[in-house]
């Protein structure tokens, strides 16, 4: 999702400098270091307990860290109350105010501050046309629908106008076609607002359209940063080639002989001598990886790869075709228009370019 | 079938509560001799003059105005100290606050009897012997312990992240408490405010030796007056513990569905 | 949460009015306290500067004994003049909690009073109360049926059995019961006992010798004799659970033939509002067992000042003037209690309003205080215990029940051998 | 790592101070005399300090230890029935019909009524005479009728009742709050396997209510031995000192002999029991009552 790069605004940036956190004895955050630029929307993705949510609440000051710092723009703020910070959060619940209306949860912030009220009534049905929410003014939280709460949790947000926007998951609670809506609406707000976001999710594919900087985390470890381009075509490790990309990877182990030829479980021979070159030992372990969609039909006579459909799940706009090639496992992405039946054999090839190599985890590149 | 059992358990457990109490109210419209008369009148003559004798002989009202303003004002702040206790217990780590919990479990269970004594040289010491404040202040010490509990069990099942969002949006733990936390549990509140309320209104023997003013005595030293040194004024009795009790039976009516509802801990869904 | 506190900071600033010299006088809401407030009224008219701040306890003789031990054990000097029960001189006095009263209260004065209450209010030589009213055991009993079944009022405890026994074998009433008196385990068990072991001619200990002598044979006697004859026998065994007010309800009920009680039993008992068997009341001094003489225990309430008061001279002007002739036949007209001074036995306008004073006056000056010693609440305790479990078992082993009491009696006892009074 | 300070002390500092000052303070006082020999109304004796002595004395004294045999019967009565009434009115109490809000004020009289009262009451309904309780059992045939407190046994027994009928209420209010707690999800989802209303309780209501059993249980353990207003009204420990519970006979000694040392001593015996009642119902039923660790 291309936005157009914003000027140099007020929002200041977020730094993380060396963060950790043990919790009974548990290292949760392991030194982290990462930095948010202005106006740039950034997504911690990990697996669930990999401590992304802990990250944020730290950020948020909702949990105090054992160790490194947090920074907004230039002042260090891990010493502050969660009200001296100016972040907004939006739970992954909404933890809308109950017994006041939706006029009051969202203009409450501004109460607190002392803004007059004139002016919060004028942000507040401001962000609630912006939300369509306009009418719920004066409901309470229950009548709404989960939609609508999700709304006002973020109406909540942006009324505030805060240094820096922090979300735990904000669309997990919702229908799938609800939240595919939401994430074209967020990406859409930030576009608008080019206000500095921190956002928690565990799914990759609101990492891939909202964030333009995903940093993916893994047991309290940045795995990798990047933009998501990079993240998805150039995995750093095994963690983030698994982690990312629906469905997952096909890896193939493999050793390297003399020649710069692979000798994979499968009996598949790589010829990886112009690439691979000096940089692996002789007889050293590596791991193929090689996308689903990467994987194309091809005449028998020069196909890498040939097995039997196995599993067929057929998405309407491609089918995932799971085959068993002698004992290796691989699930290959391929056009719809060609169905495949139940235990027919086919071929398959893969552009050597196209190909990751990985050795002791770590990625190896091929150009 | 199940339909007449469970009719049959509604009906006894309104007997076995209602019909003690009914039988001495009845003898509060019974003349002098059908009170104690042998074999027992069951249905009263119904004349009021036990209900005159306690109201005007016996100043009954001004002993339950007394009981009224030490009740009240003993619930207000025994829920006020006890809820800032139970909310900072309930959402700060502290190392100690389990042992803190445990301790006030225990004062809870050591004899009032006999720390009546200590407490009375504590109040004479403080000069708050015959006054409000001293007893209200001996029966905050005697509710604190329950209510602590009730309430901080009660907060700590309350939702978390709303309060967070109150953090975040500029409260502080103050204002989280006043502005969003105390709104949402006000049924725990109140159930814990209904039980000190009832322990303040029933207490008698820190009254007895606490109060001897009769401007400030309460409802239960109060008719523990009525009787003479050998005389046992049943009729006045009964209509004063009716007259008494009535407040007490309206209010829980009125509230009775919020203490059953503050008591569910974590009744409230976020 | 502002409100709360604001009302916290009303209440702790109550102010409290300072008049004049204040002496504050602890009682108990009497029958008749409308009396009672005007003497105290009249007391302030006679003594200018004066305020009397009454304070106020149960009038159970046990709850208002807390109350006023919890201001004397901490020498409260917000106390000058209460009310002290029969039984408490002795304890009050040796505590140090009552002063003495001789400077102010000169034998010719206290001659005025019944020597039995005079005899109680003394410890140690000295005087520590003065006896307002006066309390004594006397037997009440229904003269319509003891004429109906042609019994003379019985001179003595088996005689009042016989009686009992054909009345009510005649009556054949399924309520009546022979004898009502107070058998519950508490104070007023030891007044009924102590009348049935002093009128077999026992005691219930040795002052000289300080050690008791329940474990005498008349001593024992007469308790298997209330647990044979009479629990056992003519009365309903809920006897054992009554006080005063359920034991006279079985009387003015109709449904008792004897009963024992205190002198204000009679204005109940013919009191037709109150009473089914008004003017066919008989009262008369208890019985005795053969041979011996009635006895009757003594009860009744004295003032007292506090060895704490700050103004012991006031107080004495208001316990002269509480217990003066005057007040003593105002109270005694209008509370119907016996009072104090022997001479209002012979006053005309007390004799007719109240006759019976006449025939209780030998009562009142014989009656017998219970045993005089600052340690008499602890032997109470351990009496009772022994009485209840003697009589409420009916196989119970009253030797050994009065052999471990006595013990008991003689271990407190023993605690005063060493200290022996000048 | 500085953190900002949570303003934990305004929170807690009242109740400390009250608690401090109006409980701890007199439950020392208590402690410390407990350890002392003074009979106030023989002062030259003096204020000796025995240290266990009292406690020894206590041990001995076969009054004692009638008493704490008395107490503890009514306790193992008096408890675990207004626990099951109480789970019973609560049962009932939680089904919604039509007078439920009367019925729940109705059984809340009973614990609202003032104790002197309710004991008051109780003396007038069991007097073996004008009293109802015998006349509703035996009508007119007197020689039926009992004497519930005139009779060693049936003394206690009379007390029982009037404890049950008194607190019941308070237990059924605390399982009430339990089973409100319940989800309501869980009992469509049994429903739908078909499972009787005993198998409902069994496997759903019960483990659930457990805390709030445990609850009270254990509020009416520690109100049950310091039962006093009871037999104080109705039997002052009579008949033959078959209902002299410990703590009026701690009364007795405090307040009546002014032996405050031994009736110190006494107190701190029953407070002991009640610790260690307490510690063993949460050691058996589970720790639920105690707070969970907040997560992460």
């Amino acid at each position: 999702m291309l936005r157009e790069k914003k000027s140099e605004g007020t929002i200041a940036s977020l730094t993380v400098d060396k963060l950790s956190k043990t919790f009974a004895g548990r290292e949760i955050l392991k030194e982290l270091s990462f930095q948010v630029a202005d106006g740039e929307f950034c997504v911690l993705l990990g697996p669930s307990g990999c401590g992304k949510t802990t990250l944020l609440r730290i950020v948020a000051g909702l949990e105090t860290a054992s160790g490194g710092t947090v920074s907004i723009g230039t002042a260090r703020v891990d010493a502050l109350a969660p009200r001296d910070r100016d972040v907004a959060f939006v739970f992954q619940n909404y933890a809308l105010y109950p017994h006041m209306t939706v006029f009051d949860n969202l203009g409450f912030s501004l109460r607190l501050h002392g803004v007059p009220k004139k002016e919060i009534h004028a942000r507040v049905t401001e962000v609630a046309q912006m939300l369509e929410i306009g009418h719920q003014l004066d409901h309470k939280p229950q009548q709404l629908s989960g939609g609508q709460r999700q709304r006002v949790a973020l109406g909540r947000a942006i009324v505030r106008r805060p240094k820096l926007f922090l979300f735990d998951e904000p669309l997990s609670n919702l229908d799938a076609t609800l939240r595919t809506n939401m994430r074209v609406e967020l990406a859409r707000l930030h576009g608008r607002l080019r206000s500095t976001m921190l956002y928690v999710t565990h799914d990759q594919a609101e990492a891939m359209t909202l964030g333009e900087k995903i940093i993916v985390l893994d047991r309290g470890e940045i795995q990798q940063s990047g933009a998501p381009g990079e993240i998805y075509h150039r995995p750093m490790n095994l963690f983030v080639a698994g982690f990312v990309g629906q469905p997952q990877m096909n890896f193939i182990e493999g050793r390297l002989d003399g020649h710069g030829k692979l000798h994979t479980e499968a009996g598949v021979e790589f010829d990886l001598f112009s690439t691979v070159g000096g940089r692996a030992a002789p007889d050293s372990q590596l791991t193929v990886g090689i996308r689903p969609e990467d994987l194309r039909r091809c005449a028998s006579t020069d196909a890498r790869f040939a097995g039997t459909a196995e599993f067929v799940e057929d998405l309407g706009s491609d089918c995932f075709v799971h085959l068993d090639c002698g004992g290796l496992k691989l699930v290959a992405r391929l056009p719809a228009q060609d169905p495949i039946k139940l235990g027919q054999r086919i071929d398959l090839n893969v552009d050597p370019e196209r190909v990751h190599l990985f050795h002791q985890k770590r990625r190896i590149d091929l150009t | 079938m199940r339909r007449i059992a469970f009719a049959g358990a509604v009906v006894a457990i309104g007997a076995f509560t209602l019909l003690p109490f009914l039988w001495f109210v009845s003898a509060s419209w019974k003349s002098a001799t059908e009170i104690n008369s042998i074999p027992p009148v069951l249905w009263p003559s119904f004349h009021w003059d036990h209900y005159r004798a306690a109201i005007a002989e016996h100043g009954l009202l001004h002993y339950i105005a007394n009981s009224v303003i030490v009740a009240t004002a003993t619930t207000l702040l025994s829920i006020a100290i006890a809820a800032l206790a139970g909310f900072a217990l309930a959402r700060f780590r502290l190392p100690w606050g389990r042992f803190y919990l445990m301790l006030l479990l225990a004062l809870s269970m050591f004899p009032q009897i006999a720390i009546a004594g200590p407490i009375w040289r504590l109040l004479n010491f403080l000069g708050w012997l015959n006054s409000y404040q001293g007893i209200v202040a001996a029966y905050i010490a005697l509710s604190l312990p329950f209510a602590v509990w009730i309430l901080a069990t009660f907060f700590q099942e309350l939702p978390y992240d709303i309060e967070e969002a109150a953090l975040i949006d500029g409260c502080s733990r103050w204002q989280a408490l006043r502005l969003v936390v105390l709104p949402l549990a006000a049924p725990g509140l109140f159930t814990a405010a209904i039980l000190v309320f009832i322990h303040a209104w029933n207490e008698f023997f820190f009254a007895l030796i606490i109060l001897t003013y009769p401007a400030r005595q309460t409802l239960p030293v109060g008719i523990a007056l009525f009787p003479g040194e050998y005389t046992m004024p049943w009729g006045e009795i009964a209509a004063a513990s009716t007259i008494a009790t009535l407040p007490l039976v309206a209010l829980t009516l009125i509230f009775q569905r919020r203490i059953v509802q503050g008591l569910s801990a974590g009744a409230v869904k976020g | 949460m502002r409100t709360i506190f604001s009302l916290a900071i009303i209440l702790f600033l109550a102010p409290c009015v300072e008049a004049q010299t204040q002496l504050r006088f602890v009682t108990w809401t009497s029958e008749a306290a409308k009396v009672w407030t005007q003497i105290i009224a009249d007391f302030e008219a006679a003594h200018p500067g004066v305020k009397v701040v009454q304070e106020v306890g149960p009038s159970s003789s046990t709850e208002f004994h807390d109350l006023i031990t919890q201001k004397l054990r901490n020498r409260d000097p917000q106390l000058d003049v209460f009310f002290m029960d029969v039984i408490w001189p002795a304890e009050f006095a040796a505590a140090g909690w009552a002063l003495p009263l001789d400077e102010f209260f000169p034998i010719a004065e206290q001659k005025q009073f019944l020597e039995a209450p005079m005899q109680a209010d003394r410890y140690a030589q000295r005087v520590y109360g003065v006896p307002v009213f006066v309390d004594a055991g006397m037997l009440y009993f229904r003269k319509d049926l003891l004429e109906k079944h042609g019994f003379a009022p019985p001179r003595t405890w088996p005689e009042l059995v016989r009686q009992a026994q054909s009345i009510l074998a005649q009556e054949r009433d399924p309520y009546l019961t022979g004898y009502s008196a107070q058998f519950k385990q508490y104070e007023g068990l030891i007044c009924n006992m102590m009348e049935f072991i002093l009128g077999n001619g026992a005691t219930l200990w040795n002052e000289q010798e300080l050690r008791s002598t329940l474990q005498d044979t008349r001593a024992k006697e007469a308790v298997r004799f209330v647990r044979d004859q009479i629990v056992g026998a003519i009365s309903n065994r809920g006897i054992l659970a009554y006080q005063e007010s359920e034991s006279l309800a079985l009387f003015t009920q109709g449904k008792a033939i004897f009963h024992r009680n205190w002198p204000y039993a009679w204005e109940v008992a013919n009191d037709a509002k109150q009473s089914k068997v008004a003017g066919k009341v008989g009262v008369m001094p208890l019985p005795a067992f053969p041979g011996q003489k009635s006895v009757a225990t003594l009860g009744g309430w004295q003032l007292a000042i506090s060895r704490f008061s700050r103004q012991p001279q006031i107080a004495w002007q208001f316990v002269q003037f509480m217990t003066s002739a005057e007040t003593q036949k105002r109270v005694a007209l209008s509370t119907g209690r016996a009072p104090a001074r022997a001479a209002l036995y012979h006053d005309a306008e007390i004799l007719k309003r109240y006759p019976q004073f006449d025939s209780q006056y030998q009562t009142f000056v014989r009656a017998v205080p219970r045993p005089r010693t600052p340690v008499y609440l602890p032997l109470a305790n351990i009496m009772q215990r022994y009485f209840s479990s003697a009589i409420a078992i009916a196989d119970s082993d009253i030797d050994g029940l009065a052999r471990s009491a006595a013990r008991d009696m003689d271990r407190m006892l023993e605690l005063l051998r060493d200290r022996r009074q000048p | 790592m500085k953190r900002y300070h949570e303003p934990v002390w305004q929170f807690l500092s009242p109740s400390l101070v009250v608690v401090g000052v109006f409980s701890l303070y007199p439950i020392f006082e208590s402690f410390r005399l407990s350890f002392y020999r003074m009979i106030l109304t023989l002062p030259w004796l003096g204020q000796k300090f025995v240290g266990w002595r009292n406690y020894a004395d206590l041990i001995s004294d076969p009054v004692a230890l009638s008493s704490f045999t008395t107490s503890a019967l009514f306790v193992a009565v008096t408890t675990p029935i207004e626990v099951l009434l109480g789970l019973g009115m609560a049962l009932v109490l939680n089904e919604s019909f039509r007078g439920r809000g009367w019925l729940r004020a109705v059984v809340l009289i009973p614990w609202a009524v003032p104790t002197v009262v309710a004991s008051q009451m109780w003396r007038f309904i069991f007097n073996d005479r004008y009293g109802v309780f015998n006349y509703l059992l035996f009508g007119d045939a007197t020689q039926f009728y009992w004497a519930p407190l005139a009779e060693p046994g049936l003394a206690l027994m009379s007390i029982m009742i009037a404890d049950v009928w008194k607190t019941s209420a308070f237990a059924a209010l605390i399982i009430l709050a339990g089973l409100q707690g319940i989800p309501h999800e869980l009992y469509e989802a049994v429903n739908v396997d078909g499972a009787s209303a005993w198998q409902k309780f069994r496997h759903i209501t019960l483990p659930l209510i457990k805390p709030a059993l445990l609850l009270a249980l254990l509020f009416r353990t520690i109100d049950a031995l310091k039962v006093f207003d009871l037999v104080f009204v109705m039997t002052q420990g009579g008949p033959a000192d078959s209902t002299n519970v410990l703590q009026f006979y701690g009364y007795k000694k405090s307040f009546a002999e002014g032996m405050i040392g031994y009736g110190s001593a006494i107190a701190v015996a029953v407070f002991l029991v009640s610790l260690l009642l307490s510690l063993l119902y949460i050691r058996l039923l589970g720790a639920g009552l105690l707070r969970k660790e907040r997560a992460a």
